[in-house]
């Protein structure tokens, strides 16, 4: 598997708190990988290093060879690098449509007919195609969460990070998500999942990493990782 | 003191945050319970249910003091915390530019605590001499376990009867979170506070709890008095979702 | 070169002028440092203090002694004006940006217009024994009226800090614009402080506009002016620090009379807007921010 | 197509007026009026639809009308170019304002904007070459081509300088930009990783904006045919250019437009009728009470009439 995405050395600090400390990373092309951890354990902040909302301290985050560090978050996202939010962040004043068509309008570069074309196959594909016009603040919980992806695969994405995306969410909701985030696996692209729903996680992921107080400590396939002391103890507590 | 804490059949949803699906749970005078289970399953959105900081859709949270009955689905949460009930919440949620005394003192806003004051505060300075030491620093310049035992602090200046704990050990590391754990277990002993506590860290649960509940997708699969949950295989399922 | 004791003088004049600046800044301190409101209307409610001051003048009530009395009714109306605010805003969460502004933005021009409107736009002025004379000290004169405005704008400052860090109301004041959801865990109703909060800031706007008037004569439209000036000094001061803001009001008042002092008065308008744009674009958590 | 059709033949109707023996007057109150369109659709553009409170607009009216005035004065430049001139310089101030953003959001973007207002008044007063704080005369030419009076032909300027500040709104709204900004408005940081270049977009609503508040600025002087600091830096202006947007609706371009015609229109019979205070406290009840019970102004309530009517 040829690699996506490159991370060396990486290092976050806020004032004196170290929320990252030197975090090695290879994610290939197509995979899917899961990142999990207690609270606070730097999982949030690793990927606001990705998406460019926050800049690293110290360390390099490269691209298919390509060093993106100095890049501002909406050069990140036209580059491939795509996220959802976990808390849903929607265009409120705008339908459902109309938030797919910034990300089609501003990474694709126009926003005619054949664009709203392309918006509707992914709300189609998301079952939020029948609210395609209705205002975005009056979806329910699982349809912003579905919305948010849809927002994110509007872009073209080649890495898509979701984050917490089934957080408080039913059963079944959770199942809806995880086939939505197998099925865009499916068209090659490369998810990062990141959730507390370990059934989820260890069902999706081909690779975990677990990341507790800003280190990576350890990574391996999900039955490996269920088996790990490490995971254990930052999980259950030593 | 005698005071029960019953929750029975509390359906409710809170934003994105786990919604409950009929829960149940009591607590006796002096008891220690620990709610369990990993994080986004519905803890959270049980405490806030108590303190009335979040409606539940069905079901009743009753409280009795003394004797005395109050449903606690029907009061505020400053009518609730005037009661005696107080909580330390998740992220601590300290006053971040007030000063360590300032924040202390807050937590005796109620009309009962005001009265007890002064010893209230010599008693956490002696139960934790850092606070006494860094008295006005400011909360925000302190460290997690630091802004922990703060938080612990403050509820404890409201000379609670009812004492809730929402995760103590986020972002601490594991050393942090066994003297924290430790420090609940002194107090608690010293003057018998009856005390519900969320907590993830399920061993740390272990050495205080006399009684645990293990709730997974905002429903109670599993509760039993400690001796049972520790040598029980199936935790670890539930835990870890293998 | 300008000779020294110019410049001490204009010092002199610039710590009167800066603790009157800082007086009539407090309330700003409270309800925009403090509570994050919006206030634009500060300055216009400042004026209209000192409009009724005059009124209860021509009755022959010593400006101060008006002041005083005022208080209670502006702390009223200060309440009423937060009640408007929440309901229509704060409760609805929406986002309460360009309508918050423009609803205290049209606030402060309805004050401005009718006060135009009942006293016309010429210039008013209170008689009092203290305006007028000065104290001489060598050969510096320094004019009663300022010194009074030192005096009251001390004593508010050490009450408002007292307040704040005594009682339990004002400690809570102080915390419910930096996490609301944690005051109520202590028992106390976010709403209520807010609105406490919001009736003191207005109640110190009726000793402040007292003071106004005593300092020098006013005219409806003098609220545009102090916009700039309360805001530089709360935005000067760190959001929030009642201390802060009497250290900040001497900076800007020190500075506006050596500007006044070297350039003319023709320049002096401009230092208070000029400071506050630096302030922003350089430190917005002002000089003692936390 | 509709838009085009319907102005220019309301642009040609104007013409048309200016030869006819209309009442001077009327051409008097009118430049007022499309002032204010042009003012309120400008605010818009940053106010409505980034959210970003521009208090600063007399700032932007000065600075369009002093260009014009230095341009007369040095080169004698005619209306055209002095009008192109106001609005460069204004567009660059609004470039400036709008590095701003860059750091300061909400009420510290308007405080702001207020300091700007302030710095270049005082700098004007003190300005000799422009007639610091007393002002200066300016004696305007006879008419010019086919207009019969001076006004005239500023009134039909000012309806032309009104359908290009309409037509530049209507452009943003429907464009990619008009999307980006309402993203950016709703919320910046989900914009910025839906791949919108949240600075850059913000930077042109400002120049824009600004550019099109120096055009409004620029025929003051030859209007007037006086200038001078106080009455130009009022903060008046600024809570006409807010005060129209918001009663009108500012979701829409059509909303400042209505609200600029509704509100203008009222100001210049009450003026004349009773004192032009009133007219201000006019605008300042109607400014809270529709941020009070009709957020989405004049277009909101119409939108909801027909939803409720049908």
């Amino acid at each position: 598997m040829e690699t996506l995405l490159k991370i060396t050395e990486l290092t976050k600090n806020f004032g004196g708190f170290t929320a990252l400390s030197g975090v090695n990373l290879e994610v290939g092309a197509g995979e899917r990988l899961g990142l999990i951890g207690p609270n606070g354990s730097g999982k949030t902040t690793l990927i606001n290093c990705i998406s460019g909302a926050f800049n690293q301290s110290q360390g390099s985050i490269e691209l298919k060879g390509r060093e993106i560090t100095g890049l501002k978050a909406y050069q990140r996202t036209r580059l491939g690098i795509s996220r959802s939010f976990q808390i849903p962040r929607p265009f409120s004043s705008m339908t459902v449509l109309e938030n797919l068509l910034v990300p089609i309008a501003f990474v694709g570069g126009s926003d005619g007919p054949k664009e709203v074309e392309e918006a509707m196959a992914i709300l189609q594909q998301m079952g939020l195609h029948l609210k395609a016009h209705l205002q975005s603040n009056k979806l329910s919980q699982v349809e912003l969460r579905k919305m948010e992806l849809a927002r994110a695969m509007a872009a073209k994405p080649k890495l898509l990070i979701s984050d917490e995306a089934m957080a408080g969410l039913a059963g079944a909701e959770v199942d809806e998500i995880l086939q939505i985030l197998f099925d865009l696996n499916a068209t090659g692209i490369t998810v990062i999942m990141i959730e507390h729903i370990m059934q989820a996680v260890m069902k999706f992921s081909q690779r975990v990493v677990c990341l507790d107080t800003g280190k990576i400590i350890c990574q391996g396939t999900p039955s490996e990782i269920v088996k790990d002391p490490h995971v254990q103890r930052a999980y259950l507590g030593d | 003191m005698a005071i029960k804490l019953v929750i029975t059949d509390i359906h409710a949803s809170y934003g994105s945050v786990r919604a409950l699906m009929g829960v149940s749970l009591n607590l006796q005078s002096g008891q220690t319970v620990a709610l369990l289970g990993t994080n986004g399953n519905g803890k959270s959105t049980l405490m806030k249910c108590v303190m009335g900081m979040v409606k539940p859709s069905s079901g009743s949270i009753l409280l009795e003091i003394d004797g005395e009955h109050f449903d606690l689905t029907k009061l505020s949460t400053q009518e609730i915390v005037n009661l005696g009930v107080a909580l330390v919440p998740e992220g601590r949620r300290l006053f971040p530019k007030l000063t360590v005394q300032e924040n202390l003192l807050l937590g005796a806003f109620r009309p009962a605590a005001r009265a007890e004051i002064a010893t209230n505060l010599e008693f956490c300075y002696e139960a934790f001499p850092l606070l006494k030491e860094r008295q006005h620093q400011l909360a925000c310049s302190m460290s997690g376990g630091q802004q922990q035992m703060l938080a612990i602090a403050r509820a404890l200046m409201s000379s609670p009867k009812l004492l809730l704990i929402d995760e103590p050990s986020v972002g601490l590391s594991p050393l942090l979170v066994s003297t924290t754990i430790t420090k609940i277990k002194e107090l608690k002993e010293k003057y018998n506070l009856t005390v519900l506590m969320a907590e993830q860290s399920f061993h740390q649960a272990m050495r205080i709890a006399d009684y645990g509940y293990i709730i997974v997708h905002g429903e109670i699969v599993f509760h039993s008095n400690v001796d049972e949950l520790q040598n029980n295989q199936m935790i670890k399922s539930f835990y870890l979702g293998a | 070169m300008i000779s020294l004791d110019l410049l001490f003088e204009a010092v002199i004049f610039g710590v009167l002028l800066g603790s009157f600046y800082a007086a009539v800044s407090l309330g700003l301190s409270v309800a925009f440092g403090l509570l994050d409101v919006p206030y634009v209307a500060h300055p216009a409610l400042l004026v209209l203090g000192a409009y009724c001051i005059y009124l209860l003048g021509t009755l022959g009530l010593d400006p101060i002694v008006s002041g005083i009395l005022l208080m209670p009714v502006f702390f009223i109306l200060g309440i009423l004006i937060y009640r408007i605010y929440y309901e229509t805003f704060e409760k609805r969460g929406s986002d309460t940006d360009v309508r918050g502004l423009a609803f205290f933005f049209g606030l402060a021009f309805i004050i401005e217009v009718c006060l135009i409107l009942v006293f016309g736009v010429d210039q008013r002025t209170v008689r009092a024994s203290y305006i007028g004379s000065s104290l001489e000290i060598g050969e510096y004169r320094l004019p009663y009226r300022m010194l009074v405005a030192f005096a009251i704008a001390i004593t508010l400052t050490v009450a408002l800090t007292q307040y704040f860090s005594k009682t339990f109301t004002g400690r809570a004041i102080k915390a419910v614009g930096q996490d609301q959801e944690a005051l109520r865990l202590m028992g106390a109703d976010p709403v209520k402080i807010k609105q406490l909060a919001f009736g003191i800031a207005t109640a110190i706007n009726a000793l402040a506009g007292a003071m106004l008037v005593i300092v020098g004569p006013v005219d409806p439209s003098m609220d545009r002016i102090y916009i700039g000036r309360t805001f530089c000094v709360v935005v000067l001061a760190g959001l929030g620090s009642m201390s802060g803001t009497l250290v900040a009001g001497l900076v800007l008042g020190i500075t506006e009379s050596v500007v006044l002092m070297t350039l003319g008065a023709s320049w002096a308008p401009a230092v208070s807007f000029g400071l506050l744009l630096v302030m922003l674009g350089v430190r917005p958590q002002g000089l003692f921010g936390r | 197509m509709k838009f085009w059709i319907s102005s220019l033949s309301l642009l040609a109707f104007f013409f048309v007026l200016t030869l006819l023996g209309v009442n001077e007057y009327f051409f008097f109150a009118g430049f007022v009026v499309l002032q204010f369109i042009v003012l309120a659709t400008a605010w818009n553009i940053l106010g409505g639809y980034a959210g970003y409170v521009n208090f600063g607009v007399p700032a932007f009216l000065a600075v369009g009308a002093y260009s014009a005035v230095v341009l007369f004065k040095a080169i004698s430049a005619p209306i055209v170019v002095q009008i192109l001139g106001g609005g460069v310089m204004a567009g660059l101030l609004g470039l400036g304002v709008g590095l701003l953003t860059l750091k300061l959001r909400g009420i510290f973007f308007s405080i702001a904007t207020v300091a700007v207002v302030f710095i270049l008044e005082t700098c004007v007063n003190n300005w000799r070459y422009v007639g610091g704080a007393t002002g200066l005369q300016l004696t305007r030419p006879e008419g010019l081509w086919l207009f019969s009076t001076y006004t005239r032909f500023l009134f039909f300027m000012m309806s032309l300088l009104a359908l290009i500040a309409v037509a530049t709104a209507r452009y943003v709204q429907t464009s990619y930009l008009g999307r980006g900004l309402r993203a950016v408005r709703d919320s910046e940081e989900a914009a910025e990783c839906s791949g919108v270049p949240t600075l850059k977009l913000k930077l042109i609503a400002c120049t824009v904006s600004g550019a099109l508040m120096g055009v409004a600025g620029a025929p003051m002087p030859m209007y007037l045919s006086f200038v001078e600091p106080t009455s130009i830096f009022n903060l008046s202006y600024a809570i006409s250019a807010l005060g129209m947007p918001i009663i009108g609706g500012t979701s829409h371009w059509v909303g400042p437009l209505i609200g600029a015609i509704v509100l203008a229109t009222v100001q210049q019979v009450v003026t004349v009728t009773i004192s032009s205070e009133l007219n201000v406290l006019v605008l300042g009840v109607l400014l809270i009470v529709f941020v009070i019970a009709a957020p989405d102004g004049i277009i909101g309530l119409f939108k909801k009439w027909k939803r409720f009517s049908k």
